[in-house]
């Protein structure tokens, strides 16, 4: 039965793994800290309690982790992994590309791999270079991977639930610095829903602003300020990745005439350029050239004043619409 | 002292892989099969000797791209393997695995892997899972000398140390990675010795012969099912052809390769079956049934059709 | 003193190869079979026996065959290391990703990783999923490496050079099905070049084509279909798909009007998506909407008739262009 | 016996470490320094005498983002490193690397690794170079006890064991990977004894003595310059802080935190000290001396500039 709470971020993750260990008995949780400890961020805190083996720690072991949970998946279980920041799954990043995402396409459905890979990514003050990456372009790159990046409180409740749900292998990608951010109403309990659709987190004329993971309230922000000049922003939230949910970005594209698209990945060779690329070939007629907004070619400086320089700010995101809209 | 009849059943699937490769080696020649091929003569023993100690109809095994063997001792069909070869529909994937990512699940072989080593951590994740589910089952997972030093395989073994999973690591030692002897990559090739270092027993065994390994890998099933944990099985063995389908071997040394041919598995069965008063006959007719029952097969798979194109979308998501 | 030799795009390799070891000693080369044996594809023959312990084979252990690298970089040599498809640099990404493009830019220029991987990709009549990918797109998202595809002889021998002469980390990745697929007269011993720059392939005045890889001949050949229809194509090979060589494409782009991207990698999420995206951004006006052509969403099956319906065939590259002409 | 000069070298480069490390905590509790901070309270001897050890003009180590201690010991001054960790143009990265990825060659350390095991493979590389150059240099790797059980530290080992690497292995063994236990997470948990799975020597010894520690690493420096190979030494310690500042380590068990107390290296050395008979007011001078270098450092990088973001895209390639 459906019910609304209030919770942090952290405690949406939290309920969503809670009801998928409970409605789901070959649901596993597993990962460095995330059973006796609860977690380095918190967010499985009380599941190990509640759920007795079923949620357990691991060694500092990302190929055993993701290659344990292929395996898993294979012989019927629903593993839920996590990878402690985006920026450590390369160090078994075969498991996904090589190994995951080929098990249902080759075996033509025999066997399939529906594991949860729970991340998090994005650059925090103070955090170093191989600590602060936005990883989504490699995920997303990859055929029989599914990949999103919830950044409302609901979402990061409902889409892990569609993620542990789905029947092949799903890339959940949180951000630590939303876990512990403030608290919103989310509503527990409804249908869990099929993977993918984007989301408009705010309505506009002008111009369409697509983005996605904890850059968004950035986003808003600028879109926010730029209403004060009379740009009515539509800022949009592609919540998937992979997959993309091209045909609401081109509805809003067409009304609006303008594209930017924001996100903190690097610009080059970020998810940012198939949308763009992707709206091009759809033939839309644009008012203006479109924008891409993203972390210019630099490695990620620790310190805050210089990482303020490279990740995109809400200044720098209301520029870019502006002069898109101005164009 | 082993039965006749189970050696001669030893005999009978030892020869069933070698006619098949023999005949995949024509295949290949003839340019019906395409691409790298990786052959398992002289290594037959280690696959039927460990398949005849699994329950296959819980157990699975998670071997490499050498894997043709594998999947025959698991019993899965010569016909649709020679389709899958030959990338006929008909094949066991649809023409999609091809000689090396191959997978038969339904007969207990739950993938080849061409990634050298990526497969350990898979059957430790299989294994994880029947800690769970009260199967019972255990997950097998094979692969090369070479893949030894694969940090997968690492920690892969770690992690079903510490969680007691009923996994079993083979090691196939057929004393080569592709074109290097691993004798040059290791310090220590007793491989056996790491099980030590992660806690679990490790031995060496004779994979030349299947009853030894039949023996071997049923006392680590045993152990796996009874809560025990893992165990390193490294078989000695030797490959009697090149790594690849054209590999002409000019690193083996001289004498190498004719010690190994002198040692392999059939010719060794078969002359401790005359041995034991069986006679050249019974061992001919098993032969050529064995022969007649492939050559079938790959004229069937042969005039199969095609895989089509059109489905080549299809299953890349549920 | 430069010569001309008639030489197989594999030993256009193994002569720079040669060249690097013998003008650079603190060159190492090594990787999987590598020394002794020459190499897989027979690219490294004859130099374990010239260079002696410079050229050397490795474990099985991409993480420290790159890892290796960037250590013995870091202290003075100047590594090339294979790996020997390019599928397998997954098991050791962090190497590359989160290690060798940090070396630099954290030490603001007092260290640095001057190593070169040499890799080869792409599918094969009958190779398997794991052994089939076309992964550049995931070596161009990072900022810090350098990536280039060299398809001819000539740039098997001049891109490889200007690989290990730069300062930084450089993945070349080549094709095992050109390696010995016909002998080309290739210019040795000229100056070695910075790195970057496409090249002109085939000039044309109504469409810019842009490709790089080994799809470049499948892109030829239908260049010249077409040329009998009266459609006169320009391709144009990037090599370089970090840094790309925008200039010279939005040059072409300006002239022709029309842009197809054609690569062997999956087209969502590929490097066409950056291109598209670039020249949509830079403004540049065309006739139509741009065309992206690559590999669909699929893994890569094994049997060649399944292969041949998802990688880009000439007659799929020559009705690509064919629709952006007519469009 | 050591002689007491050299054991109160040892208590001041300890005390260096120390005094660093509680005005850091203190920076990070006022915010002028922010995010993740890994202090190393508690290992101070490991740096201390494995730096004793070394011959930094031309040996290197490779530590983790638990660096500080390391980089003090190398002779890095203090007030290059606050500033690091203050996001000072000063700072020894400008800013770049922060607390835990920083990099210092000039004093021969090689760089932080914030990606648990990957400093190893890059150590045994830099070892690798040192076999090509004549220089006799060494390297030395130092992760904790969590760190191997990563694919990379296996690979790094097999890879220095087969080459015969001057490169050393040192094992930080604190008892804990971030907030669980290593005893939980291998089944052996003296590490040390996987060295002889890639056949080079291991032994664990007493991390909380840094002369222990010293004679320990320069046997293995002689062996590695000699040409050896590879040692791997486990020196056991413990943290006296969290994981991380902030940390409130629930996750240890009552009285663990005050035994680690009682065995800390610096009162320990102290008492040690005390019992050569050197005056309590040397050692008191000592302190203070020490202390006011630090606080005097640490003044001078809060008031140095920040880093200037108009910098922030140099220096990504040459
Ligand atoms: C991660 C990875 N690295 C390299 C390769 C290339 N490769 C394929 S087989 C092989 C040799 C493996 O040797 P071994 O493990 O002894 O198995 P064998 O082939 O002898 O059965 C290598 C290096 C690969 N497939 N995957
Ligand atoms: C590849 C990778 N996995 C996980 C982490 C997260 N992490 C950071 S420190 C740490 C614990 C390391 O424990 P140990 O090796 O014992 O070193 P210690 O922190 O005790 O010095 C973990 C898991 C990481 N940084 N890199
Ligand atoms: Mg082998
Ligand atoms: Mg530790």
């Amino acid at each position: 039965m459906p019910e609304t709470k209030n919770l942090s971020y952290a405690e949406s993750v939290n309920a969503a793994l809670r009801r998928a260990l409970a409605e789901r008995p070959e649901a596993l949780l597993f990962g460095e800290d995330v059973g006796a400890p609860g977690g380095v961020f918190g967010v499985t805190k009380g599941l190990r309690k509640e759920f007795g083996d079923r949620v357990f720690d691991t060694p500092i072991s990302e190929s055993a982790i993701l290659g344990g949970a292929v395996g898993a998946a294979m012989f019927g279980r629903r593993p839920i992994a996590e990878i402690m920041w985006a920026d450590f799954s390369l160090v078994a990043f075969d498991q996904l590309v090589n190994q995951a995402a080929n098990v249902r396409y080759v075996s033509r459905g025999a066997l399939s791999a529906p594991l949860t890979v729970r991340t998090q990514q994005g650059n925090a003050p103070g955090a170093c270079a191989q600590h602060s990456q936005s990883l989504e372009a490699l995920f997303a790159h990859v055929p029989g991977l599914r990949v999103c990046l919830p950044t409302t409180h609901q979402d990061a409740y409902d889409l892990l639930l569609s993620a542990i749900w789905c029947d092949d292998p799903v890339i959940v990608i949180e951000n630590r610095t939303l876990y512990h951010a403030g608290k919103q109403e989310v509503r527990l309990g409804g249908e869990v829903r099929p993977i993918g659709g984007a989301a408009v987190r705010r309505p506009g004329r002008d111009v369409t602003v697509l983005t996605w993971g904890a850059l968004q309230h950035r986003v808003l922000e600028a879109a926010d300020r730029l209403a004060a000049d009379g740009i009515e922003a539509e800022v949009m939230d592609a919540r998937w990745v992979r997959p993309l949910d091209l045909d609401t970005v081109l509805a809003s594209v067409r009304r609006t005439g303008r594209l930017v698209v924001a996100h903190e990945a690097h610009t080059v060779g970020g998810v940012g350029g198939e949308v763009v690329a992707a709206v091009a070939e759809a033939g839309v007629p644009l008012r203006c050239p479109p924008v891409r907004v993203g972390t210019p070619d630099a490695r990620i400086p620790a310190a805050p004043g210089l990482a303020a320089a490279v990740i995109p700010s809400a200044e720098v995101i209301a520029e870019a619409i502006t002069k898109s809209v101005r164009a | 002292m082993p039965e006749t009849a189970a050696l001669l059943a030893h005999l009978e699937s030892m020869r069933r892989i070698r006619s098949f490769e023999e005949e995949v080696t024509r295949l290949r020649a003839s340019g019906d099969i395409v691409g790298s091929v990786h052959l398992c003569n002289g290594q037959e023993a280690i696959y039927t000797g460990a398949c005849a100690a699994l329950d296959l109809t819980r157990d699975a095994v998670f071997p490499t791209y050498r894997g043709h063997g594998w999947t025959l001792a698991c019993g899965a069909p010569p016909r649709a393997l020679f389709a899958e070869l030959l990338g006929r529909a008909t094949g066991i994937n649809g023409g999609r695995g091809g000689s090396a990512y191959l997978t038969a699940p339904e007969y207990g072989m739950y993938g080849e892997n061409s990634i050298v080593g990526a497969g350990a951590p898979i059957a430790a994740g299989a294994a994880l899972a029947a800690t769970f589910d009260g199967s019972g089952r255990v997950a097998l997972a094979a692969f090369g000398d070479g893949a030894m030093n694969q940090g997968a395989v690492h920690e892969a073994m770690n992690f079903a140390a510490v969680r007691s999973l009923p996994v079993i690591f083979l090691v196939e030692n057929n004393h080569y990675s592709e074109l290097t002897p691993i004798a040059d990559m290791v310090r220590v090739d007793r491989l056996f010795k790491r099980a030590s270092a992660y806690g679990f027993p490790g031995a060496r065994i004779d994979g030349n012969d299947p009853e030894a390994v039949r023996q071997a890998v049923a006392e680590a099933v045993r152990r796996a099912r009874s809560g025990a944990g893992p165990v390193l099985l490294e078989a000695m063995t030797q490959r009697i052809v090149g790594h690849y389908i054209g590999d002409a071997q000019h690193y083996r040394p001289a004498g190498d390769l004719d010690a190994a041919l002198a040692a392999e598995p059939i010719g060794r069965l078969t002359r401790e079956l005359l041995a034991l008063g069986v006679a050249q006959s019974e061992l001919d007719e098993l032969t050529a049934r064995v022969d007649r029952e492939i050559a079938d097969a790959s004229a069937r798979a042969l005039a199969d059709p095609l895989a089509d194109p059109s489905t080549v979308l299809e299953h890349l998501y549920a």
